[in-house]
């Protein structure tokens, strides 16, 4: 329901702030790194990683780099998600199967996958395989946990209309299961992008020939926090940029949805 | 025995189990520390730049690290200062992966990937400063890092790489599975001679300026648990290293590890004493490579002092 | 009041009623549905505790093409033997046929109207009445085509973009009727269909149901709470008693003549005199509920 | 509804295929290796490896790392999942901080911890909070995200309807939000027990004295394949039960929901 | 047929009522509610094309302790304006008095029954009950116990520890009708509250309602399908017009002598007058709305 909730102002407004916020952090790293409360060797300072982060991209020695990640995230991303959502559905909808690999699952979901680089590296070599491999083990427990959590929240009377109307199981995942889970699907994505992105850098960082992780690591190899706070700041931006290609996703995808049930205060 | 200003020390070092490390292992199993009434913490990091900037951030107060950090830092404007030297030669060994078969000596190198422990390590510099003193540039290889474990044996079995550089024990598994063909060994006086033209620093006790001045007495300590140490290696069997050393180390395979040792065992430093020579060599190649080193002028004789390992010396040579 | 055995419905009135199943043995032959001995017990609320019967031994027929309405006192399991009947609840004792058929999953000749809402949130109300067809199989095209025409059958002509929580009560409740109607089911189970209907629309769509049910003769198990209405409707209406433990009491053949008028028939003498018989029985039973309720 | 759904075994049926499972697990990982196919120099044996957490649990050595880790876990998961719901509330009823503060939550959400390490040693030191810094990083975000969504999935007429009773915020949050989102954070609660383990030991394997982690890193340091898997072998039946436990908890906070809306094939 | 302008409301029943606003100036120094030219404009589905105008320029007024029903055909805005009186929506144009003060936020001086189901599922049904009481301050022993009795006036006493999903569609809306009731609200808007009970139990809430009214003068907007029902239990039935733009059409004071027994005065010629009355306009007004929608 529209309600008397207070205005929120208006896209332009919400940009404008979202930049003074910006703006604030930065000046704060900058006077506690300048002021020397922060040490600058663990800091930086924020002039100097923004010169640096628009002296690679000027000199365009980090589109290689960039690309490769991009590439591994988008990777990672994309098969955890999916193999997420198929066994979260499988699970869901084979309550047995569920039942005696529940326990598994969890364990493998606490291994950490750090330890487990070697083996990634002895299977799928060097390359961004590896990499792709580490994002995808964090992706699709985020994801399979939730749409597990999704399909069971379905409505159950709007499932028995779907199923007397004659629904197979293929129907009832196309047209009930998937949709109702899908804010479900959707919630999980959120952090999974960001996952996606921290299991590629990561695999980088432990071992690799290319990519931001690392450039991070190089830079740390040699003390240089001003090179690993420019390979972060790239990093966020990039990961920014695909969450909102995700929410402009979901927007369409949920459009259904009653509006403004956001708990519009007074 | 003098009263010590500060008992409970915390030790960082990156790669604990690493021979490169062996010294601080043995003291503290030969139970040194204690005997000096010191209580030492050992935290262990994932490399040696953490355990760094544990010590630069405070959280640790003195480190087992390569001597390039002091020169580093000293670059960086964070000095440190090195009391003890506990290798003399790097220990890190370039080798032809044989399963690639793509390199049959250094000159190969051109175009080829080579496997480091890390980009930016010292054995990516010691790679760098091989390939131009053979009229290469650096960018003509192209660099991996394979890490300094499983990983790295990994990437050589998969031929995935067609050289190597790295430390024990990836060099001895690899060496004992018959993967691997050495080319240059720093292992050796002689095969460090040849790649830096002088005996290149390895793992040194380090530590803030200001710890030493705090605490003269500790640090004094500290240095003279370190010398004692390397005494007893300098005239250590293989037998005597492995009775000391926890079980733990050589669960995986023990004359694997016996084999590493004996490899090695060259490169530690019979006495602790740091050499001139030594420093130069070390800025040589770093000042090659480190762009924050090259542009800044380093005062060497800040980067370590001789003066607590002679001192020790004296009382422990009697 | 009357009162009668689980299993014995004497038929109150006697008189050959003027449909195709004059002779009872037929309507025996392959009963659209057949509830036996149907007993529901629910778990306690808590999963300890004493558990909850709400029907006891229910048991009755509905023939091929018979229009059967019941009613009942609220909360007294008129939804839950509907429930059983489309296989959605398994009874605790007795069992359901459904053509011969013991129903032991969804029932693939029933087609079922909640009481509660039942709509897919996330289609539109065209899409929800096409929802049927696509699962058969019809491509969505023509699905969506011959769903429009149901949509202005339940008088939703130009409604077909919303989404549900978009559209009124009634207009939900029509989508839902088209919805259940469009994929042709033997055995309609319509579960207070038009309650929240006005009058007049209310009367239309019963019209419009009557005129479809004469077309091509389903069968109709019908809840209502509008007594009127089940008189109106039906061939037979089914009292069901108050819980816990409800059982039918009465059974009522409604022999007014078809087609009929759902508005004009009410007025008739016949049907003035049915609504009295049962409105007794109907009202003592309420009453008797609500002190029920009230004792517990 | 209770449907014709197919009978499910009993528990002792199913503990029995769990069993089965995990000893087919360790049967094909002992064929495998035994018969070299992988190297058990990669994978060591699951006899050895058996042998060895036996060992370690014989002699006691593990409690004490094993305690720590825990202790880490636990803290981890707690702070993690407090901040998170506390954050996730507070973000989904304030639309304009939450629009505003967004694309920070996921760039920061996308930083890879394990450049952050040092900046955490240095903050809180070498024992157990820097550890317990990197698992909250990790909890949070996935509580954070569901307990956003899971607030804005309330059913907006059940809203109106507490609104219209008088409920005041702090009795929305109690009465309606909370319990309504309770199962968005239990599912993401499955998986964060999982990610706050991942976090202590990752933090231990970074740089650390002492704990699981520790030991893993030392056995890998020294090709010790049968010390590590024994580590993880431990890690996964302490997460196991951590998580028995939180399954509990969420049974008897979601009773009220209808039983048996898992799909009742037939 | 009669249509009004939109501000214009002649009574069509212009004798004097019996109870306390025979003064009708005394009704317009405060009222309990007052609706001011709402229009209620919903964007079209899709965000993008035609936007749909439910009410039009509604106006009307709600005297303190006056029971007034809405009737009116099926999706034509009943809900919408009653959701405006309570302060959930904000119209698009005009505004909604209460008491004299404009209704910004949520009215706190109104109890609002829902159409549709509106209860915390999470809560047993006797929490359900006590949570206005609770919201309220009271603590959760106390409101519980409250709250026992308002079950039983329902005629739910035995059910109170059964959670929403385990009641049935009757016993659900009961409940509701306890909680809403239990605080005691000064203005009571009522969305189709008794359309899911059969016909006795309806006929015991609506006189518990009246009872409950008659005891403390409370002002009642109350939304109905059935006539009969407007009729029987209120001050004034308004009629609203089919939508789009649904607009108030027609307004009929109803002089039956209080207090009333909901089912004996069904049976007055006084009554049936006024049924027919109002039921020729309203008749004419569905078959118009119905038509409407089909041609849309
Ligand atoms: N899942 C359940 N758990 C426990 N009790 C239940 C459950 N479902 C229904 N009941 C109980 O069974 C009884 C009958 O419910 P049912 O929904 O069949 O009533 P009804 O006749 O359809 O009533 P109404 O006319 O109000 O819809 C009620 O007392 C209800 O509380
Ligand atoms: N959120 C919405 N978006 C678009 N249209 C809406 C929305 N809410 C209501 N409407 C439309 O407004 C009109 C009036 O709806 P409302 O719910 O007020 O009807 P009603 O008179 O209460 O009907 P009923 O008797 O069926 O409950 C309907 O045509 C409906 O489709
Ligand atoms: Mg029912
Ligand atoms: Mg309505």
């Amino acid at each position: 329901m529209r309600s008397h909730a207070k205005r929120l102002p208006g896209r332009p407004v919400i940009l404008l702030l979202q930049l003074g916020v910006l703006i604030a952090f930065f000046l704060i790293w900058h006077v506690l790194t300048d002021t020397k409360i922060l040490s600058p060797f663990f800091f930086g300072t924020p002039g100097a990683v923004l010169a640096r982060t628009w002296a690679d991209f000027a000199s365009g020695v980090i589109w290689y780099h960039l690309g490769i990640t991009l590439l591994e995230t988008a990777l990672a991303f994309v098969i955890g998600t999916v193999a997420g959502i198929a066994f979260g559905f499988w699970f869901a909808r084979a309550p047995l199967v569920s039942l005696v690999f529940d326990p598994y699952i969890k364990a493998v979901n606490a291994l950490p996958r750090v330890v487990l680089a070697p083996i990634f590296a002895l299977w799928l070599g060097l390359g961004i395989w590896s990499k792709v491999a580490l994002g995808v083990t964090l992706v699709f427990f985020i994801v399979f946990f939730n749409v597990y959590q999704g399909v069971k929240e379905v409505s159950p009377v709007v499932l028995a209309n779907a199923r007397m109307l004659g629904a197979s199981s293929r129907d009832l995942f196309r047209h009930v299961y998937l949709p109702s889970a899908l804010s479900w699907v959707f919630s999980s994505l959120h952090t999974a992008v960001g996952f996606a992105m921290v299991g590629a850098v990561v695999g980088e960082y432990l071992g690799s020939a290319a990519g931001l992780g690392y450039r991070i690591h190089q830079a740390e190899g040699v003390f240089d926090t001003v090179g690993v706070f420019s390979g972060m700041l790239v990093l966020t931006i990039f990961v920014v940029l695909i969450d909102a290609a995700v929410t402009m996703i979901e927007k369409r995808l949920l459009h259904w949805r009653p509006q403004d049930t956001s708990g519009g205060q007074h | 025995q003098q009263t010590l200003e500060k008992t409970d020390i915390k030790i960082a070092v990156g790669g604990k189990p690493l021979l490169y490390y062996l010294p601080l292992t043995l003291a503290e199993r030969l139970g040194y520390f204690k005997e000096a009434g010191l209580n030492v913490e050992v935290s262990d990091f994932g490399g040696g730049a953490k355990s760094l900037q544990a010590l630069v951030g405070g959280s640790a107060d003195v480190v087992t690290g390569a001597y390039d950090h002091t020169i580093q830092m000293q670059a960086k404007g964070q000095p440190i200062v090195a009391v003890a030297q506990l290798g003399r030669y790097p220990g890190i060994v370039l080798a032809a992966v044989n399963k690639s078969g793509a390199v049959k000596s250094v000159q190969d190198l051109k175009g080829k990937k080579v496997g480091v422990t890390a980009p930016g390590s010292s054995t990516n510099f010691m790679l760098n400063y091989v390939l131009t003193s053979m009229g290469m540039k650096p960018e003509d290889a192209s660099v991996i890092g394979v890490g300094g474990g499983p990983s790295a044996i990994a990437a050589i079995k998969r031929g995935e790489i067609d050289a190597i550089v790295n430390l024990d024990p990836v060099i001895s598994q690899a060496q004992a599975d018959g993967d691997i063909t050495v080319l240059l060994d720093t292992r050796t006086e002689k095969g460090t001679m040849d790649v830096y033209g002088g005996p290149y620093p390895a793992a040194v006790l380090y530590m803030k300026p200001d710890f030493i001045k705090e605490n003269p007495k500790t640090t004094q300590a500290l240095t003279d648990v370190f010398v004692r140490t390397m005494l007893w290696l300098n005239k250590a069997s293989t037998d005597d290293v492995l009775k000391v050393m926890p079980e733990e180390y050589f669960l995986g395979n023990k004359s694997l590890y016996a084999q590493a040792f004996e490899h090695s065992k060259p490169t530690y430093s019979p006495d602790g004493r740091f050499t001139q020579v030594g420093a130069d060599a070390a800025l040589k190649v770093l000042k090659a490579f480190d762009p924050a080193v090259a542009s800044t002028s380093i005062d060497l004789s800040k980067t370590y002092t001789n003066q607590y390992v002679e001192d020790a010396l004296k009382r422990l040579q009697k | 009041m009357l009162l009668f055995g689980q299993y014995a419905f004497p038929t109150k009135v006697i008189r050959p009623n003027d449909k195709d199943h004059t002779d009872m043995a037929e309507a025996a032959a392959a009963p659209a549905l057949q509830l036996d001995g149907v007993t529901c017990t629910f778990p306690s609320p808590d999963g300890r505790g004493r558990s909850y019967t709400a029907v006891q031994g229910a048991s009755f027929t509905v023939a091929d093409g018979e229009f059967v309405s019941i009613v009942g006192p609220t909360g007294s399991g008129k939804s839950t033997m509907l429930n059983v009947a489309a296989g959605l609840l398994k009874p605790s004792e007795g069992r359901a046929l459904s053509f011969g058929q013991p129903v032991t999953g969804i029932n693939p000749k029933a087609g079922y109207m909640f009481q509660a809402e039942a709509l897919m949130p996330w289609k539109s109300a065209l899409d929800n009445v096409a929802a049927g067809l696509e699962f058969r199989g019809v491509s969505k095209a023509e699905a969506r085509e011959r769903a429009l025409p149901w949509l202005s059958r339940v008088g939703l002509e130009g409604f077909g973009d919303r989404f549900p929580h978009q559209l009124s009560g009634g207009m939900r409740k029509r989508v839902a009727l088209a919805q259940t109607l469009i994929v042709d089911p033997k055995i309609i189970l319509m579960d207070e269909p038009f309650s929240a209907l006005d009058v007049q629309t209310r009367q239309m769509m019963e019209n419009e149901l009557l005129d479809l049910w004469a077309a091509d003769r389903k069968s109709v198990v019908f809840i209502t709470h509008d007594l009127e209405e089940a008189i109106a409707m039906s061939d037979r209406v089914l009292v069901l008693s108050a819980g816990p433990g409800a059982r039918l009491i009465g059974e009522y053949r409604i022999d007014l003549e078809r087609p009929r008028d759902v508005a004009e028939i009410r007025m008739t003498p016949q049907f003035l005199d049915l609504h009295k018989e049962i409105w007794g029985q109907l009202r003592d039973e309420v009453l008797k509920g609500y002190a029920q309720t009230k004792l517990r």
